[in-house]
């Protein structure tokens, strides 16, 4: 017993000054490789891991910001802006009905698998997406598929959407056409969603096999959506490892892209999921920038000498009302009440990041179809209190959930904006309980509900269609909202089917100011989610809807 | 000793059985759902309504239990919902991290703790004494995030002495072999990756180290402190023997067997309970997944978490008791 | 030479006698023993000083503090998205918090809450815990086989009590019950339920095997009164530190919830460690917003720690000297 | 000249904590001849025992105060002892850590909380070796094994791997006994060897000591409260009462006539088969705690059947009423016992 004790007790020493000697001279070199490294690798933290590294099959920002940099859609938004341009299509064009979508697409690009990109690798892609069975038919996996193209060839699923996709037709080798049944708003900004982005079919045809099974309680993305490599995309980069365990996405650039090359040899995209860890790992200069900046950190850093773009808003948070768990929302003078007893002012001034916005209407103004012309509801406390005295509700008692453990680009800190807009509505006599939730799944679900009689929620656009926004709650009867007006139902989805972008912008247009007449929620603030770049890097063109192309990064 | 071991893993599955029932019924009533949790701001009731069907939560509680035996009958833990991963992947590839740390910080402590621990009880009253366990004591009383936040702020962020997050630099692509990333350097003679990882360690274990300092060194005070009035002592004294030998021989190698015991325990408790220390620093370990899991409602990653919990306790329970017969003679497992 | 003494005269002389030679040691009892050794310990006495200004502080605060604790009075002041925030000033000695409301009046009332929540979640734990580990050492002590199995069942579940990670546990608590004063409560009291359990039990079988108790077995006193009259009693007095050293952990753990963001929602009730958890985004710009509330947290757990442990050492025989 | 000579021992422990300060020994006096077997005998609390911790230097420092003499004839020196006679209370820790074990060695009452428990009997015999013989390795556990077989430890060879709750209680006794003598010491202290065996074992064990005692010619002072064991060994007998002697004789001298009340008291409160039925024991009445101080008068006062004004006038003298080697510490010395009224 003792010898072998003794020579476990010596074993253990051996490796422990092994591994400090070793440390001890190796460390000089550690340092010289942290000297170089910064020139050709750009490290950026974001605050989740990616969920997997098909777009197709992601609906979350995280993954799309790292697979962006490696797939490229049909069309995309400029940079900097929410403007639609051209992508792998050169030039796109529609019937007049809106169903029939062709485009001309890019000539002479490769995939990173060195396949040739052309009208049948695009059509091969829709395809594919189409003919999607099993759990990969769950929203949970095909999200944004379902959202702009409906279901599937074969649904088997009852509630699923039914179709709008019809057809992909190669008609030449650059020239796709994609037919719908319906002419739909999400077109034609679906063709720039990331999770429409075209891989080499060589690709698809190797990994179709493998299934997202549903097995037992959760859905199995399939394995190849796990791994570094498989897939191939046509971007700037290629997506060349993901240690899950720490955190950590790399690329590398991609030589044979067809356009601009990426500005640095290495990307690199790690998960640190606390504000303050990322700023700390900026300031540390651990990482050369990172997404998600606390409003009160932009002013801090910027004084440390750390560079903070003001993107455009593409988004807006609004105080949700559900006239079905409380009565007294159903009377218009409650619900104007709340809306003069907010001051919204104020949540600019002191909560929001430079460049926020009081938000009129439930879409901020760089979306087509906004207008000046809605009902404005100024803050004052005096008319508050008279409208609600007129509706006989003084002393009015209302629970407020608000979410905690949460930042949304939308909503940088939900619980003071919470207690502030709290106290404004103290102010007017109205009695709040809050009622915190966590984000997920509690708070979410307790929303959709309908069970929270007022509450804050928001939405970033996916694209650049007044529908995008409006057409997610006022299309028609929603729990959330628990009202029915056709006249407001009527208004949203005029748009909605209109295929002449002019007509349907000023539907929408009109729709605002419908909506803001009827008053269903207030529309509190549109705020730009702050991202952050160390001092020695020429940051990229940021963008409102977040589509940053590291690609354009180079360091100083 | 083989029958204790086998005898120790078959009381085990009575346990696991009766928690995973106690955990079934717990979970369930556990509000919102994974689908939820997915989609955000993006689920409505009919998705929500579809995924789980999709994942036969609209079925009664039994009927799951029931798939769930079979699946664990087939060493199955089933599959994260949140990342799609089967959850024995996903721990295996966290659960290193945390041993690192954990491993770290109880050597720090156990480093620390036991000399200091000896001292205060051999200078009793004095102020080596005072210091050191009000000292230990203070440990206790930080909420560790809090010194989690100004350790990092400290000598990460000002004085740029250790990394501030994560378990690895970027720079540094190491070779994967154990998981063990400290080792694993060793191993493959990537040396300025292991001290990487060292550095990478040092800040969140001693943060973690805070509150089993405190206990180790309050224990080995109090049994020091018992040991020397033993009668033992005194008839060692009485050899005439050199001081250095009764301390050593005599008084540190009686006193430190419930020490030893705690470390057992402590060790336990920290491979759970890392959850504060791994989310500050974004430590890679498997605290933090657990963390992401109770927020996404990830059910299977739970119920195989605290499977595995239960498992590694008994485990370590089953080594401190085997480490215990190799010190002290009276326990010799038969 | 003296006249001889009467036999009562010496009685009374020896008396005087013994008495100035001063009583001898032991006949104290436990407690009395343990008071003395107390009231002489630095540790013990700093420890009280602490608790006693806290209890002031906790009874008196919200009555002396001179504002509202979710008035934003100042609220164009702060601008926590500029990182402009105001410090101590006359009018508000210590400054003012991210919304513009006073942080002396917030620290004031949150000293109530941050009682209320130790207090509490201690009981919880005792109250439930003693109970457990009363039957479950009975049982081992005096219930015979069948006893030692109820032990054995009761201390497995405790023991997966103790193997799940605490905040694991206090934070699937307040999913279910969702986010509240009193959840915080539970969530920690279920935490410490078995530590206590653990502890009487354990020293319950300690007891159980004292002479006392086989004696009381073999005059054939009813169990029941045994364990009552002579186990229990005997008992106690670990289970009394773990009380006093709960108290600290509570608060802590509670802070610990607060900043997993669990912490009691209502800001009409601000408790110090969802201050801390909420002002230390702000660490960079307005670091004292954080060290007030941590400082409150650090050094109120130090005192319940200090006392627990002085009386752990003052009443552990093995450590009289 | 005596090998030890005790000259006015005393021994207080300072109270500390609001205690008063406890007078433990109070000017003991006494001397041990080289190779003879010396009694220190008294009831629990008579301070039998601290003075043996204060011979061998093993009192706590802090806390207690020594005075008086206790001047030991170490013979050979070493590094750090003068050879010759020297004062025990006045060394220091090294000197005195030289001394224990190799010239002055203790056997203490509970053999079992006495050895190490999770040291094996073989390493607790050879590092006293180690220590003050230098003996290591081989010959080390060879001289061991003979020791234990010595002490009639059968199969030592083997008992030297084993722990010690591996032995019964005699083995036990009889392995301490082996470390006490494995240096040949000049003085050894044995306190209450035997009360904690059985009483088939205590006759073995003191005939083991016996034998040691004369094979080596080592001086033994046998602490003890059992007169059976002072009669069965000891030559020269020292009566403790509250710290201070109160009656020093030869055994027969003692034994025939107890001069001392306290002393009287002791023996006759031994049962005795030859008493005739239905005679009474005369046991001493109250406890050691029922006593005043020396300087006050005599300390047995309060229990004595014979005392008056005279025992409080100061604390009485050592006198020798009968013979010049009996002395006596008491104002009304028991002169009126015959021989055939307590003899063994």
């Amino acid at each position: 017993m003792r010898i072998l004790k003794n020579r476990a007790v010596r074993a253990a020493t051996a490796t422990l000054v092994a591994v400090v000697v070793a440390a001890g001279c190796s460390s000089e070199r550690g340092k010289d490789d942290e000297g170089n490294k910064s020139k050709d690798t750009f490290v950026f933290a974001a605050p989740g891991d990616p969920a997997a590294l098909d777009p197709a099959l992601a609906s979350d920002g995280e993954t799309f910001r790292v697979t962006r940099q490696s797939f490229e859609a049909l069309l995309k938004h400029e940079s900097g802006g929410s403007d639609l341009t051209g992508a792998l299509a050169e030039k796109w064009d529609s019937n007049d009905k809106g169903t029939v979508w062709t485009f001309d697409l890019r000539k002479n690009v490769k995939f990173h698998d060195g396949e040739p990109f052309n009208a049948e690798a695009v059509c091969a892609n829709y395809d594919h997406w189409f003919n999607w069975t099993g759990s990969y038919q769950s929203s949970a996996v095909s999200y944004y598929w379902q959202s702009t193209l409906g279901g599937f060839k074969k649904n088997e699923d009852k509630e699923a959407p039914k179709a709008n996709y019809k057809s992909c037709t190669a008609k030449d080798e650059n020239t796709a056409v994609i037919e719908v049944n319906e002419p739909s708003a999400n077109l034609p900004g679906g063709f720039s969603l990331q999770a429409l982005a075209i891989h080499s079919p060589k690709a698809i045809k190797e990994y179709e096999k493998q299934d997202a099974k549903a097995k037992g309680d959760a859905i199995t993305y399939p394995k190849y959506s796990q791994e570094a490599g498989t897939l191939a995309g046509t971007g700037p980069y290629e997506i060349t490892g993901w240690n899950k365990g720490n955190k950590e996405v790399s690329l590398k650039r991609f030589d044979g892209y067809w356009g601009k090359k990426g500005g640095v040899e290495k990307l690199v995209f790690r998960t640190i999921d606390t504000e303050d860890g990322r700023r700390q790992a900026l300031q540390a200069g651990d990482i050369d920038g990172y997404d998600l900046v606390a409003p009160a950190d932009v002013d801090t850093l910027e004084k440390e000498g750390f560079q903070v773009p003001t993107r455009d808003v593409f988004n807006v948070l609004y105080l949700g009302m559900a006239q079905g768990k409380h009565k007294a929302l159903k009377k218009p003078e409650v619900r104007q009440a709340i809306a003069h007893a907010v001051d919204r002012e104020n949540l600019v001034k002191t909560q929001l990041p430079e460049g926020g916005k009081v938000a009129t209407q439930f879409m901020p103004e760089t979306v087509e179809g906004y207008s000046d012309k809605v009902k404005k509801y100024e803050f004052d406390t005096a008319k508050a209190k008279k409208l609600l005295s007129g509706a006989g509700e003084t002393g009015l008692k209302i629970e407020f959930c608000y979410p905690t453990e949460v930042t949304r680009p939308y909503m940088p800190a939900p619980q003071d904006i919470f207690e502030s807009v709290k106290s404004d509505l103290d102010k007017a006599g109205i009695k709040v309980t809050p009622k915190p939730l966590k984000w997920a799944p509690d708070y979410t679900d307790a929303v959709e509900a309908g069970s929270c009689a007022l509450h804050m929620l928001g939405w970033t656009g996916d694209f650049n269609d007044g529908f995008n926004f409006i057409g997610t709650w006022f299309a028609g009867y929603d729990k959330q909202w628990g009202f029915k007006n056709e006249k407001v139902f009527d208004a949203v989805n005029a748009g909605s089917k209109e295929a002449d972008p002019a007509a349907r912008t000023k539907a929408y247009e009109k729709a605002n100011e419908v909506i803001m007449d009827y008053l269903p929620g207030l529309p509190l603030t549109s705020s730009p989610p702050a991202i952050a770049f160390a001092k020695d890097v020429n940051p990229p063109e940021v963008s409102p809807l977040t589509q940053e192309n590291f690609g354009e990064v180079t360091f100083k | 000793m083989l029958r204790l071991v086998v005898r120790r893993l078959l009381q085990l599955i009575p346990t696991l059985l009766g928690l995973s029932v106690l955990l079934f019924l717990w979970l369930n009533r556990l509000p919102g759902g994974p689908a939820s949790a997915i989609l955000g701001e993006r689920a409505t009731e009919a998705e929500v309504a579809r995924i789980n069907r999709l994942l036969g939560l609209d079925e009664p509680v039994w009927i799951q239990y029931w798939r769930f035996l079979k699946r664990i009958a087939q060493l199955d833990l089933g599959t994260s919902v949140r990342t799609g991963q089967p959850v024995w992947d996903e721990f295996t590839l966290r659960f290193p991290a945390t041993v690192e740390l954990a491993v770290a910080a109880i050597l720090i402590a156990v480093v620390v703790g036991v000399p200091l621990g000896y001292f205060a009880a051999r200078r009793r009253g004095g102020w080596l004494d005072v210091t050191s366990v009000s000292g230990s004591l203070l440990g206790i009383c930080i909420p560790v995030f809090f010194l989690a936040l100004v350790l990092k702020g400290i000598f990460a962020v000002n004085l740029g002495l250790f990394p501030s997050y994560g378990r690895q630099s970027t720079g540094i692509d190491a070779t994967d072999v154990t998981g063990f990333a400290v080792l694993d350097g060793v191993l493959t003679g990537e040396f300025d990756a292991s001290w990487d990882a060292l550095m990478h360690l040092v800040l969140p274990a001693i943060t973690l180290a805070s509150i089993p300092l405190a206990v180790i060194v309050r224990m080995t005070r109090a049994s020091v402190l018992e040991v020397l009035g033993e009668d033992y002592v005194r008839t060692a004294e009485a050899k005439g023997l050199r001081s250095s030998v009764v301390r050593g021989r005599h008084v540190l190698r009686n006193a430190l067997l419930p020490v030893i015991t705690a470390v057992g325990l402590l060790t336990g408790s920290l491979l759970s309970g890392a959850v504060l220390t791994e989310s500050v620093f974004a430590f890679g370990g498997i605290g933090s997944f657990i963390r992401q899991a109770i927020d996404g409602r990830d059910y299977p990653v739970l119920v195989g978490f605290i499977m595995f919990i239960a498992m590694l306790y008994v485990l370590i329970n089953l080594v401190v008791d085997l480490a215990y017969s190799l010190i002290d003679p009276r326990v010799r497992v038969h | 030479m003296k006249p001889p003494m009467t036999k009562a005269a010496k009685a009374d002389r020896l008396a005087e006698l013994m008495a100035r030679r001063g009583g001898d040691e032991g006949g104290a009892g436990l407690w009395t023993e343990a008071l003395r050794r107390l009231r002489r310990s630095k540790m013990a006495l700093i420890g009280a000083a602490i608790i006693a200004v806290f209890l002031l502080l906790a009874i008196v605060g919200p009555w002396v503090a001179p504002h509202g604790p979710t008035a934003q009075i100042w609220r164009g002041e702060v601008f926590p998205n500029q990182g402009r925030f105001v410090g101590p000033r006359s009018g508000n000695w210590l400054g003012l918090d991210h919304l513009g409301r006073d942080e002396l009046s917030r620290m004031l009332i949150g000293a109530r809450q941050t009682l209320l929540v130790g207090v509490v979640s201690m009981l919880i734990g005792l109250v439930v815990g003693a109970l457990v580990g009363a039957v479950s050492g009975a049982a081992a002590t005096l219930g015979g086989a069948a006893g030692k199995r109820v032990d054995t069942v009761v201390m497995r579940i405790t023991d997966m009590m103790l193997a799940l990670p605490s905040l694991l546990l206090a934070v699937s608590i307040a999913a279910v019950m969702g986010q509240s004063l009193t959840t915080v409560m539970i969530a920690v009291g279920v935490v410490q339920i078995p530590i206590f359990a653990r502890l009487l039990r354990g020293s319950m079988l300690g007891q159980g095997g004292r002479d006392y108790v086989l004696a009381a077995k073999s005059l054939g006193v009813r169990r029941r009164r045994i364990v009552l009259t002579q186990i229990l009693p005997n008992s106690v007095s670990p289970v009394i530190v773990q009380a006093t050293l709960s108290l600290a952990t509570a608060i802590i753990e509670a802070a610990a919830l607060s900043y997993l963001g669990l912490g009691n929602p209502d800001p009409a009730v601000p408790e110090w460690g969802v201050m801390l958890s909420q002002a230390q985004r702000f660490f960079d710009n307005a670091p004292m917003m954080s060290v007030y509330p941590a400082l409150g947290i650090v050094i109120t757990a130090l005192g319940f720690t200090l006392l627990g442990e002085a009386m752990r050492e003052a009443l552990d025989p093995r450590l009289r000297g | 000249m005596p090998l030890l000579s005790v000259d006015d021992l005393t021994v207080t422990f300072r109270g500390g904590h609001g205690r008063p300060p406890t007078r433990a020994v109070d000017g003991v006096s006494f001397q041990v001849d080289a190779g003879r077997v010396t009694g220190l005998v008294g009831e629990s609390g008579c301070g039998k025992s601290v003075t043996a911790l204060a011979l061998m230097g093993l009192l706590p420092g802090k806390g207690v105060d020594r005075g008086g003499s206790a001047v030991l004839d170490v013979g050979a020196g070493s590094e750090f002892v003068a050879s010759g006679p020297v004062d025990l209370l006045g060394l220091g820790p090294g000197a005195l850590r030289d001394l224990r074990g190799s010239r002055i060695a203790m056997i203490f009452q509970d053999p079992l909380s006495s050895l190490n428990p999770v040291v094996p009997i073989g390493v607790q015999v050879t590092e006293i070796l180690e220590r003050h013989r230098g003996l290591r390795g081989a010959p080390a556990r060879k001289e061991a094994a003979d020791l234990l077989d010595r002490v009639g430890i059968p199969d030592p060879t083997r008992r030297l791997k084993e722990y010690p709750h591996q032995l019964s209680g005699g083995m036990r006794q009889r392995a301490l006994i082996a470390m006490a003598v494995a240096c040949a010491p000049r003085l050894l202290i044995a306190d209450e060897p035997t009360t904690a065996l059985d009483v088939t074992i205590q006759a073995q064990i003191l005939e083991l000591l016996k034998e040691l005692v004369d094979q080596e010619g080592t001086a033994l002072l046998m602490i003890t409260h059992d007169l059976g064991v002072v009669a069965g060994l000891c030559e020269q007998v020292n009566v403790l009462y509250a710290g201070r002697v109160v009656e020093s004789a030869g055994r027969r001298e003692l034994f025939a006539h107890p001069t001392h009340p306290y002393a009287h008291g002791l023996l006759g409160s031994i049962p005795r088969l030859d008493a005739p039925r239905g005679d009474p024991l005369h046991p001493i009445r109250g406890s050691i705690n029922d006593r005043i101080a020396w300087q006050d008068g005599c300390a047995f006062a309060p229990r004595c059947d014979f005392y008056d004004e005279e025992c409080l006038e100061g604390p009485p003298a050592l006198t020798e009423p009968r013979r010049p080697d009996h002395r006596v510490r008491c104002v009304h010395p028991v002169l009126d016992t015959t021989a055939e009224e307590v003899t063994a």
